[in-house]
Protein backbone atom coordinates (compact mmCIF):
# COMPACT_ATOMS: atom_id res chain seq x y z
CA UNK A 1 0.00 0.00 0.00
CA UNK A 2 1.40 3.36 -0.99
CA UNK A 3 2.00 5.48 1.82
CA UNK A 4 0.97 9.35 1.41
CA UNK A 5 2.41 12.43 2.73
CA UNK A 6 0.66 16.02 3.00
CA UNK A 7 2.87 18.93 2.28
CA UNK A 8 1.83 22.27 3.58
CA UNK A 9 4.18 25.33 2.25
CA UNK A 10 4.40 28.79 3.79
CA UNK A 11 5.22 32.12 2.79
CA UNK A 12 7.05 32.73 -0.29
CA UNK A 13 7.43 29.27 -1.02
CA UNK A 14 4.09 28.75 -0.93
CA UNK A 15 3.20 32.05 -2.68
CA UNK A 16 5.68 31.06 -5.91
CA UNK A 17 4.00 27.67 -6.29
CA UNK A 18 0.52 29.07 -5.95
CA UNK A 19 -0.41 26.27 -3.41
CA UNK A 20 -1.30 25.96 0.38
CA UNK A 21 -1.03 22.27 0.32
CA UNK A 22 -0.79 19.16 -1.45
CA UNK A 23 -0.97 15.54 -1.33
CA UNK A 24 1.99 13.24 -2.08
CA UNK A 25 1.65 9.39 -3.05
CA UNK A 26 5.46 7.89 -1.46
CA UNK A 27 7.30 5.49 -3.28
CA UNK A 28 10.01 2.73 -2.72
CA UNK A 29 12.78 4.49 -1.09
CA UNK A 30 11.59 7.55 -0.10
CA UNK A 31 12.51 7.49 3.46
CA UNK A 32 13.56 11.37 4.28
CA UNK A 33 12.96 14.96 3.88
CA UNK A 34 15.65 15.22 1.49
CA UNK A 35 14.14 12.15 -0.18
CA UNK A 36 10.56 14.09 -0.55
CA UNK A 37 12.55 17.50 -1.86
CA UNK A 38 14.60 15.59 -4.64
CA UNK A 39 11.18 14.08 -5.89
CA UNK A 40 9.68 17.76 -5.97
CA UNK A 41 12.82 19.19 -7.69
CA UNK A 42 12.03 15.90 -10.25
CA UNK A 43 9.02 17.61 -11.05
CA UNK A 44 10.99 20.31 -12.82
CA UNK A 45 9.79 23.89 -13.78
CA UNK A 46 8.94 25.51 -10.74
CA UNK A 47 9.36 22.96 -7.92
CA UNK A 48 13.03 22.50 -9.52
CA UNK A 49 14.00 26.22 -8.94
CA UNK A 50 12.52 26.66 -5.27
CA UNK A 51 13.86 23.34 -3.89
CA UNK A 52 17.08 23.04 -5.57
CA UNK A 53 19.06 25.09 -2.27
CA UNK A 54 18.08 23.14 0.88
CA UNK A 55 19.75 25.58 2.43
CA UNK A 56 17.19 28.47 1.64
CA UNK A 57 14.30 26.25 3.24
CA UNK A 58 13.47 24.67 6.50
CA UNK A 59 11.38 21.81 7.14
CA UNK A 60 9.09 20.58 10.15
CA UNK A 61 7.29 16.83 10.73
CA UNK A 62 4.04 16.80 12.05
CA UNK A 63 4.91 20.67 13.29
CA UNK A 64 8.34 19.68 14.57
CA UNK A 65 11.59 21.05 12.92
CA UNK A 66 13.48 18.06 11.01
CA UNK A 67 16.40 17.90 9.06
CA UNK A 68 16.81 16.85 5.23
CA UNK A 69 18.58 13.78 6.64
CA UNK A 70 15.77 13.55 8.93
CA UNK A 71 13.67 9.62 8.32
CA UNK A 72 9.86 10.78 7.70
CA UNK A 73 8.58 7.44 9.91
CA UNK A 74 5.26 7.76 10.37
CA UNK A 75 5.08 11.52 10.12
CA UNK A 76 1.64 12.59 8.15
CA UNK A 77 2.08 16.23 7.24
CA UNK A 78 5.47 18.21 6.24
CA UNK A 79 5.75 21.58 6.12
CA UNK A 80 8.27 23.23 4.02
CA UNK A 81 9.21 27.34 4.65
CA UNK A 82 11.71 30.00 4.11
CA UNK A 83 13.32 30.64 7.83
CA UNK A 84 11.33 32.45 9.78
CA UNK A 85 11.17 36.09 10.63
CA UNK A 86 7.90 36.99 13.37
CA UNK A 87 8.38 38.55 16.23
CA UNK B 1 1.76 29.29 34.22
CA UNK B 2 2.27 29.78 30.81
CA UNK B 3 -0.46 31.44 28.60
CA UNK B 4 0.11 31.55 24.60
CA UNK B 5 -2.08 33.36 22.46
CA UNK B 6 -1.44 33.71 18.25
CA UNK B 7 -4.09 35.50 16.39
CA UNK B 8 -5.43 38.45 14.62
CA UNK B 9 -6.48 40.52 17.77
CA UNK B 10 -4.23 43.60 19.68
CA UNK B 11 -3.22 42.66 23.49
CA UNK B 12 -3.90 44.74 25.94
CA UNK B 13 -0.42 45.27 27.97
CA UNK B 14 -1.89 46.25 31.25
CA UNK B 15 -4.20 42.93 31.62
CA UNK B 16 -1.62 41.14 30.74
CA UNK B 17 0.59 42.45 33.17
CA UNK B 18 -1.89 41.87 35.93
CA UNK B 19 -2.46 38.09 34.57
CA UNK B 20 1.10 37.54 35.26
CA UNK B 21 1.48 39.42 38.32
CA UNK B 22 -1.38 37.62 39.97
CA UNK B 23 0.93 34.58 39.79
CA UNK B 24 3.11 35.99 42.38
CA UNK B 25 6.93 37.06 42.68
CA UNK B 26 8.12 40.39 42.38
CA UNK B 27 9.78 41.02 38.76
CA UNK B 28 8.38 41.42 35.85
CA UNK B 29 9.96 41.91 32.76
CA UNK B 30 8.13 42.18 29.63
CA UNK B 31 8.92 42.92 25.59
CA UNK B 32 6.83 44.45 22.83
CA UNK B 33 7.73 44.27 19.25
CA UNK B 34 5.62 46.80 17.40
CA UNK B 35 6.06 47.18 13.25
CA UNK B 36 8.45 49.90 12.99
CA UNK B 37 8.17 52.66 10.56
CA UNK B 38 11.84 52.86 8.34
CA UNK B 39 10.92 55.32 6.30
CA UNK B 40 8.21 53.74 3.57
CA UNK B 41 6.71 50.86 5.17
CA UNK B 42 2.67 50.73 4.11
CA UNK B 43 1.88 47.75 6.32
CA UNK B 44 3.07 44.04 7.25
CA UNK B 45 1.48 40.78 6.52
CA UNK B 46 1.81 37.88 9.09
CA UNK B 47 1.48 34.58 8.21
CA UNK B 48 1.75 31.52 10.52
CA UNK B 49 1.45 28.12 10.47
CA UNK B 50 -1.40 27.29 12.85
CA UNK B 51 -1.19 23.70 13.69
CA UNK B 52 2.69 24.03 14.82
CA UNK B 53 2.65 27.68 16.16
CA UNK B 54 1.40 27.56 19.49
CA UNK B 55 3.63 23.99 19.91
CA UNK B 56 6.74 25.61 19.16
CA UNK B 57 5.49 28.75 21.50
CA UNK B 58 4.56 26.20 24.36
CA UNK B 59 7.95 24.75 23.85
CA UNK B 60 9.71 27.87 24.32
CA UNK B 61 7.82 28.74 27.33
CA UNK B 62 8.74 25.22 28.74
CA UNK B 63 12.71 25.37 28.08
CA UNK B 64 12.26 29.11 29.75
CA UNK B 65 10.84 27.58 32.68
CA UNK B 66 13.27 24.42 32.74
CA UNK B 67 16.26 27.37 32.96
CA UNK B 68 14.87 30.24 34.88
CA UNK B 69 12.54 30.28 38.12
CA UNK B 70 9.55 31.92 36.69
CA UNK B 71 6.01 32.25 37.79
CA UNK B 72 4.63 33.17 34.27
CA UNK B 73 5.19 33.61 31.05
CA UNK B 74 3.00 35.29 28.41
CA UNK B 75 3.46 35.24 24.65
CA UNK B 76 0.86 36.50 22.40
CA UNK B 77 1.26 36.96 19.07
CA UNK B 78 -0.35 38.60 16.23
CA UNK B 79 -0.91 37.44 12.43
CA UNK B 80 -3.06 38.99 9.72
CA UNK B 81 -1.74 43.09 8.17
CA UNK B 82 -0.76 44.93 10.73
CA UNK B 83 -0.06 48.76 10.18
CA UNK B 84 3.14 51.17 10.80
CA UNK B 85 3.08 51.43 14.89
CA UNK B 86 1.02 48.42 15.76
CA UNK B 87 1.76 45.83 18.18
CA UNK B 88 2.76 42.33 16.58
CA UNK B 89 4.22 40.73 19.83
CA UNK B 90 4.27 40.28 23.75
CA UNK B 91 6.52 38.23 26.28
CA UNK B 92 5.85 38.70 29.70
CA UNK B 93 7.88 36.61 32.43
CA UNK B 94 7.33 36.71 36.53
CA UNK B 95 9.84 35.49 38.86
CA UNK B 96 11.10 36.25 42.28
CA UNK B 97 14.29 37.80 40.92
CA UNK B 98 14.96 40.79 38.09
CA UNK B 99 17.36 39.11 36.23
CA UNK B 100 15.57 35.92 36.04
CA UNK B 101 12.39 37.60 34.51
CA UNK B 102 14.29 39.90 32.49
CA UNK B 103 17.10 37.31 30.80
CA UNK B 104 14.23 34.59 30.39
CA UNK B 105 12.30 37.00 28.51
CA UNK B 106 15.46 38.12 26.26
CA UNK B 107 15.88 34.32 25.78
CA UNK B 108 11.86 33.75 24.53
CA UNK B 109 11.92 36.59 22.39
CA UNK B 110 15.37 35.37 20.83
CA UNK B 111 13.99 31.96 20.29
CA UNK B 112 10.73 32.93 19.38
CA UNK B 113 12.51 34.84 16.48
CA UNK B 114 14.38 32.42 14.92
CA UNK B 115 12.08 29.30 16.07
CA UNK B 116 8.42 30.15 15.78
CA UNK B 117 6.93 29.51 13.05
CA UNK B 118 5.89 33.30 11.37
CA UNK B 119 6.56 34.85 8.16
CA UNK B 120 6.43 38.61 7.69
CA UNK B 121 5.88 40.40 4.01
CA UNK B 122 6.09 44.09 4.14
CA UNK B 123 4.60 46.22 1.74
CA UNK B 124 6.07 49.73 0.58
CA UNK B 125 4.13 52.91 0.18
CA UNK B 126 4.77 52.34 -3.67
CA UNK B 127 3.02 49.55 -3.30
CA UNK B 128 5.81 46.55 -3.89
CA UNK B 129 6.09 43.88 -1.83
CA UNK B 130 8.79 41.92 0.07
CA UNK B 131 9.23 38.78 2.38
CA UNK B 132 11.53 39.70 5.11
CA UNK B 133 14.71 37.71 5.46
CA UNK B 134 15.75 36.07 8.20
CA UNK B 135 18.89 38.54 10.11
CA UNK B 136 22.36 36.91 10.83
CA UNK B 137 21.99 38.71 13.90
CA UNK B 138 18.61 37.11 15.14
CA UNK B 139 20.35 33.97 14.46
CA UNK B 140 23.35 34.42 16.50
CA UNK B 141 21.57 36.00 19.13
CA UNK B 142 19.68 32.63 19.12
CA UNK B 143 23.04 30.16 19.17
CA UNK B 144 24.35 32.28 22.09
CA UNK B 145 21.53 30.76 24.64
CA UNK B 146 22.42 27.53 23.71
CA UNK B 147 26.06 27.87 23.73
CA UNK B 148 25.48 29.53 27.72
CA UNK B 149 24.35 26.19 28.11
CA UNK B 150 27.32 24.09 27.49
CA UNK C 1 13.42 61.36 25.77
CA UNK C 2 13.11 60.93 29.46
CA UNK C 3 10.55 60.99 31.95
CA UNK C 4 11.50 60.83 35.52
CA UNK C 5 8.49 60.31 38.58
CA UNK C 6 9.62 59.68 42.02
CA UNK C 7 6.21 59.77 44.29
CA UNK C 8 3.84 57.70 46.33
CA UNK C 9 1.28 57.65 42.78
CA UNK C 10 0.65 54.37 41.47
CA UNK C 11 1.54 54.11 37.76
CA UNK C 12 -0.17 52.85 34.44
CA UNK C 13 1.58 50.32 32.53
CA UNK C 14 -0.64 50.91 29.43
CA UNK C 15 -0.25 54.76 29.74
CA UNK C 16 3.69 54.62 30.03
CA UNK C 17 3.83 52.13 27.48
CA UNK C 18 2.10 54.17 24.71
CA UNK C 19 4.08 57.19 25.76
CA UNK C 20 7.40 55.14 24.71
CA UNK C 21 5.95 53.71 21.56
CA UNK C 22 5.06 56.92 20.95
CA UNK C 23 8.51 58.17 20.60
CA UNK C 24 9.33 55.61 17.95
CA UNK C 25 11.19 52.51 16.93
CA UNK C 26 9.43 49.21 17.81
CA UNK C 27 10.95 47.37 20.64
CA UNK C 28 9.89 48.49 23.73
CA UNK C 29 11.67 46.55 26.92
CA UNK C 30 10.01 46.79 30.18
CA UNK C 31 10.34 45.43 34.28
CA UNK C 32 8.00 46.24 36.94
CA UNK C 33 8.95 45.26 40.29
CA UNK C 34 6.37 45.10 42.77
CA UNK C 35 6.25 44.10 46.82
CA UNK C 36 7.18 40.39 46.78
CA UNK C 37 5.04 38.47 49.75
CA UNK C 38 8.16 36.48 50.92
CA UNK C 39 5.91 34.29 53.87
CA UNK C 40 4.99 36.97 56.60
CA UNK C 41 5.59 40.37 55.04
CA UNK C 42 3.29 43.23 56.29
CA UNK C 43 3.83 46.37 53.70
CA UNK C 44 7.17 48.46 52.76
CA UNK C 45 7.93 51.80 53.34
CA UNK C 46 10.25 53.34 50.83
CA UNK C 47 12.21 56.59 52.01
CA UNK C 48 14.20 58.73 49.63
CA UNK C 49 16.61 61.47 49.08
CA UNK C 50 14.34 63.86 47.33
CA UNK C 51 17.06 66.13 46.69
CA UNK C 52 19.37 63.44 44.95
CA UNK C 53 16.79 60.98 43.77
CA UNK C 54 15.95 62.61 40.22
CA UNK C 55 18.86 63.69 39.64
CA UNK C 56 20.81 60.18 40.34
CA UNK C 57 17.73 58.63 37.84
CA UNK C 58 18.60 61.21 35.56
CA UNK C 59 21.88 60.20 35.35
CA UNK C 60 21.17 56.47 35.17
CA UNK C 61 19.04 57.61 32.16
CA UNK C 62 21.15 59.16 29.96
CA UNK C 63 24.34 56.84 30.60
CA UNK C 64 22.00 54.17 28.85
CA UNK C 65 21.11 56.90 26.32
CA UNK C 66 24.52 57.32 25.44
CA UNK C 67 25.19 53.48 26.14
CA UNK C 68 22.11 52.14 23.92
CA UNK C 69 20.58 53.59 20.78
CA UNK C 70 17.41 54.39 23.04
CA UNK C 71 14.71 57.05 21.89
CA UNK C 72 13.01 56.95 25.02
CA UNK C 73 13.23 56.31 28.49
CA UNK C 74 10.88 55.85 31.48
CA UNK C 75 12.06 55.56 34.80
CA UNK C 76 8.71 55.39 37.84
CA UNK C 77 9.67 54.62 41.83
CA UNK C 78 7.27 55.16 44.21
CA UNK C 79 8.15 56.28 47.91
CA UNK C 80 5.90 56.19 50.88
CA UNK C 81 4.21 53.36 52.33
CA UNK C 82 3.04 50.11 50.03
CA UNK C 83 1.20 46.55 50.26
CA UNK C 84 2.48 43.37 49.22
CA UNK C 85 1.76 43.19 45.30
CA UNK C 86 2.01 47.06 45.12
CA UNK C 87 4.02 48.42 42.94
CA UNK C 88 7.58 49.91 43.33
CA UNK C 89 9.25 50.73 40.02
CA UNK C 90 8.78 50.77 36.25
CA UNK C 91 11.46 51.17 34.00
CA UNK C 92 10.59 51.59 29.73
CA UNK C 93 13.06 51.74 27.56
CA UNK C 94 12.39 51.97 23.98
CA UNK C 95 14.20 51.35 20.55
CA UNK C 96 15.03 50.37 17.34
CA UNK C 97 16.48 46.78 18.46
CA UNK C 98 15.22 44.17 21.12
CA UNK C 99 18.72 43.53 22.26
CA UNK C 100 19.24 47.24 23.40
CA UNK C 101 15.92 48.26 24.96
CA UNK C 102 16.32 44.75 27.07
CA UNK C 103 19.92 45.41 27.54
CA UNK C 104 19.31 49.10 28.74
CA UNK C 105 16.21 48.28 30.70
CA UNK C 106 18.32 46.08 32.79
CA UNK C 107 21.22 48.05 33.02
CA UNK C 108 19.08 50.77 33.81
CA UNK C 109 17.25 48.18 37.29
CA UNK C 110 20.94 47.20 38.04
CA UNK C 111 22.13 51.07 38.37
CA UNK C 112 19.20 51.99 40.53
CA UNK C 113 19.46 49.27 43.04
CA UNK C 114 22.77 50.60 43.90
CA UNK C 115 23.24 53.99 42.98
CA UNK C 116 19.22 55.63 43.75
CA UNK C 117 18.66 57.03 46.80
CA UNK C 118 15.83 54.59 48.34
CA UNK C 119 16.15 52.81 51.11
CA UNK C 120 13.30 50.15 52.25
CA UNK C 121 11.60 49.05 55.92
CA UNK C 122 9.32 46.37 56.05
CA UNK C 123 7.04 45.64 58.70
CA UNK C 124 6.13 42.29 59.47
CA UNK C 125 2.97 41.00 60.39
CA UNK C 126 4.03 40.45 63.64
CA UNK C 127 4.38 44.00 63.67
CA UNK C 128 8.61 43.70 63.91
CA UNK C 129 10.31 46.69 61.52
CA UNK C 130 13.53 46.08 59.75
CA UNK C 131 15.63 48.40 57.14
CA UNK C 132 16.43 46.53 54.16
CA UNK C 133 20.05 45.81 53.50
CA UNK C 134 22.27 45.83 50.28
CA UNK C 135 22.44 42.80 48.65
CA UNK C 136 25.91 41.36 47.28
CA UNK C 137 23.95 40.23 44.36
CA UNK C 138 22.67 43.69 43.70
CA UNK C 139 26.56 45.34 44.39
CA UNK C 140 27.89 42.29 41.55
CA UNK C 141 25.10 42.93 39.08
CA UNK C 142 25.59 46.85 38.64
CA UNK C 143 29.83 46.39 38.72
CA UNK C 144 29.37 43.88 35.93
CA UNK C 145 28.19 46.78 33.91
CA UNK C 146 30.97 48.77 34.74
CA UNK C 147 33.77 45.78 33.91
CA UNK C 148 31.78 45.60 30.31
CA UNK C 149 33.15 49.00 29.17
CA UNK C 150 36.93 48.76 29.89
CA UNK D 1 34.02 83.90 59.06
CA UNK D 2 33.30 80.16 60.30
CA UNK D 3 31.79 77.34 57.16
CA UNK D 4 28.39 75.85 57.55
CA UNK D 5 27.57 73.04 56.31
CA UNK D 6 24.12 71.14 56.44
CA UNK D 7 24.24 67.54 57.35
CA UNK D 8 20.96 65.51 56.21
CA UNK D 9 20.70 62.04 57.62
CA UNK D 10 18.21 59.16 55.41
CA UNK D 11 17.00 56.02 56.57
CA UNK D 12 18.45 54.07 59.95
CA UNK D 13 21.11 56.58 60.15
CA UNK D 14 17.92 59.33 60.65
CA UNK D 15 15.97 56.52 62.71
CA UNK D 16 18.72 55.91 65.17
CA UNK D 17 20.02 59.36 65.75
CA UNK D 18 16.56 60.55 66.01
CA UNK D 19 17.10 63.29 63.36
CA UNK D 20 16.62 64.43 59.69
CA UNK D 21 19.32 67.45 59.05
CA UNK D 22 21.15 69.73 61.09
CA UNK D 23 23.98 72.20 60.59
CA UNK D 24 27.37 72.11 61.72
CA UNK D 25 30.16 75.05 61.89
CA UNK D 26 33.05 73.74 59.95
CA UNK D 27 36.48 74.28 62.03
CA UNK D 28 40.10 74.73 60.91
CA UNK D 29 41.11 71.54 59.13
CA UNK D 30 38.05 70.06 58.11
CA UNK D 31 38.24 69.87 54.35
CA UNK D 32 36.90 66.30 53.52
CA UNK D 33 33.86 63.79 54.03
CA UNK D 34 36.07 62.06 56.55
CA UNK D 35 36.62 65.08 58.33
CA UNK D 36 33.29 65.79 59.07
CA UNK D 37 32.56 62.16 60.32
CA UNK D 38 35.50 62.53 62.89
CA UNK D 39 33.85 65.22 63.88
CA UNK D 40 31.09 63.61 64.36
CA UNK D 41 32.49 60.66 66.18
CA UNK D 42 33.68 62.87 68.61
CA UNK D 43 30.20 64.02 70.06
CA UNK D 44 30.46 60.27 71.50
CA UNK D 45 27.16 58.37 72.19
CA UNK D 46 25.18 57.71 69.36
CA UNK D 47 27.28 59.08 66.85
CA UNK D 48 30.39 57.50 67.85
CA UNK D 49 28.18 54.09 67.62
CA UNK D 50 27.01 55.14 63.86
CA UNK D 51 29.72 56.91 62.74
CA UNK D 52 32.69 54.76 63.37
CA UNK D 53 32.31 52.37 60.76
CA UNK D 54 32.67 54.43 56.98
CA UNK D 55 32.16 50.88 55.69
CA UNK D 56 28.39 50.63 56.57
CA UNK D 57 27.66 54.10 55.25
CA UNK D 58 27.74 56.05 51.73
CA UNK D 59 27.89 59.76 51.34
CA UNK D 60 26.78 62.54 49.05
CA UNK D 61 27.83 66.18 48.57
CA UNK D 62 25.37 68.15 47.10
CA UNK D 63 23.62 65.42 45.76
CA UNK D 64 26.72 63.50 44.04
CA UNK D 65 28.03 60.63 45.44
CA UNK D 66 31.22 61.41 47.32
CA UNK D 67 34.19 58.73 48.96
CA UNK D 68 35.54 59.84 52.61
CA UNK D 69 38.74 61.42 51.14
CA UNK D 70 36.24 63.70 49.05
CA UNK D 71 37.12 67.32 49.79
CA UNK D 72 34.18 69.70 50.51
CA UNK D 73 35.12 71.75 48.71
CA UNK D 74 32.21 74.28 48.39
CA UNK D 75 29.50 72.02 48.97
CA UNK D 76 26.42 73.11 50.82
CA UNK D 77 24.89 69.99 51.61
CA UNK D 78 26.22 66.56 52.82
CA UNK D 79 23.93 63.52 53.01
CA UNK D 80 25.19 60.45 55.33
CA UNK D 81 23.08 57.88 54.71
CA UNK D 82 23.16 53.65 54.71
CA UNK D 83 23.56 51.27 51.22
CA UNK D 84 20.68 52.26 48.87
CA UNK D 85 17.98 49.66 48.64
CA UNK D 86 15.34 50.55 46.49
CA UNK D 87 13.77 49.05 43.15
Amino acid sequence: MARSLDIVYFAWVRERLGLDQEQVALGEGIETIADVVMMLVARGGVYAEIFADLAKLRFALDQDYGLPASPLGSAKELAIFPPVTGG
Amino acid sequence: MIRISVGPDDFDIAVETARVSGQGGGAIASFIGQVRDDGNLQSLALEHYPAMTEKALHKIAETARADWPLHAVTIIHRVGKLAVGDNIVLVITGSDHRGAAIEACSFIMDKLKTVAPFWKKETRTDGTTKWIEERASDVDASQKWDLRKN
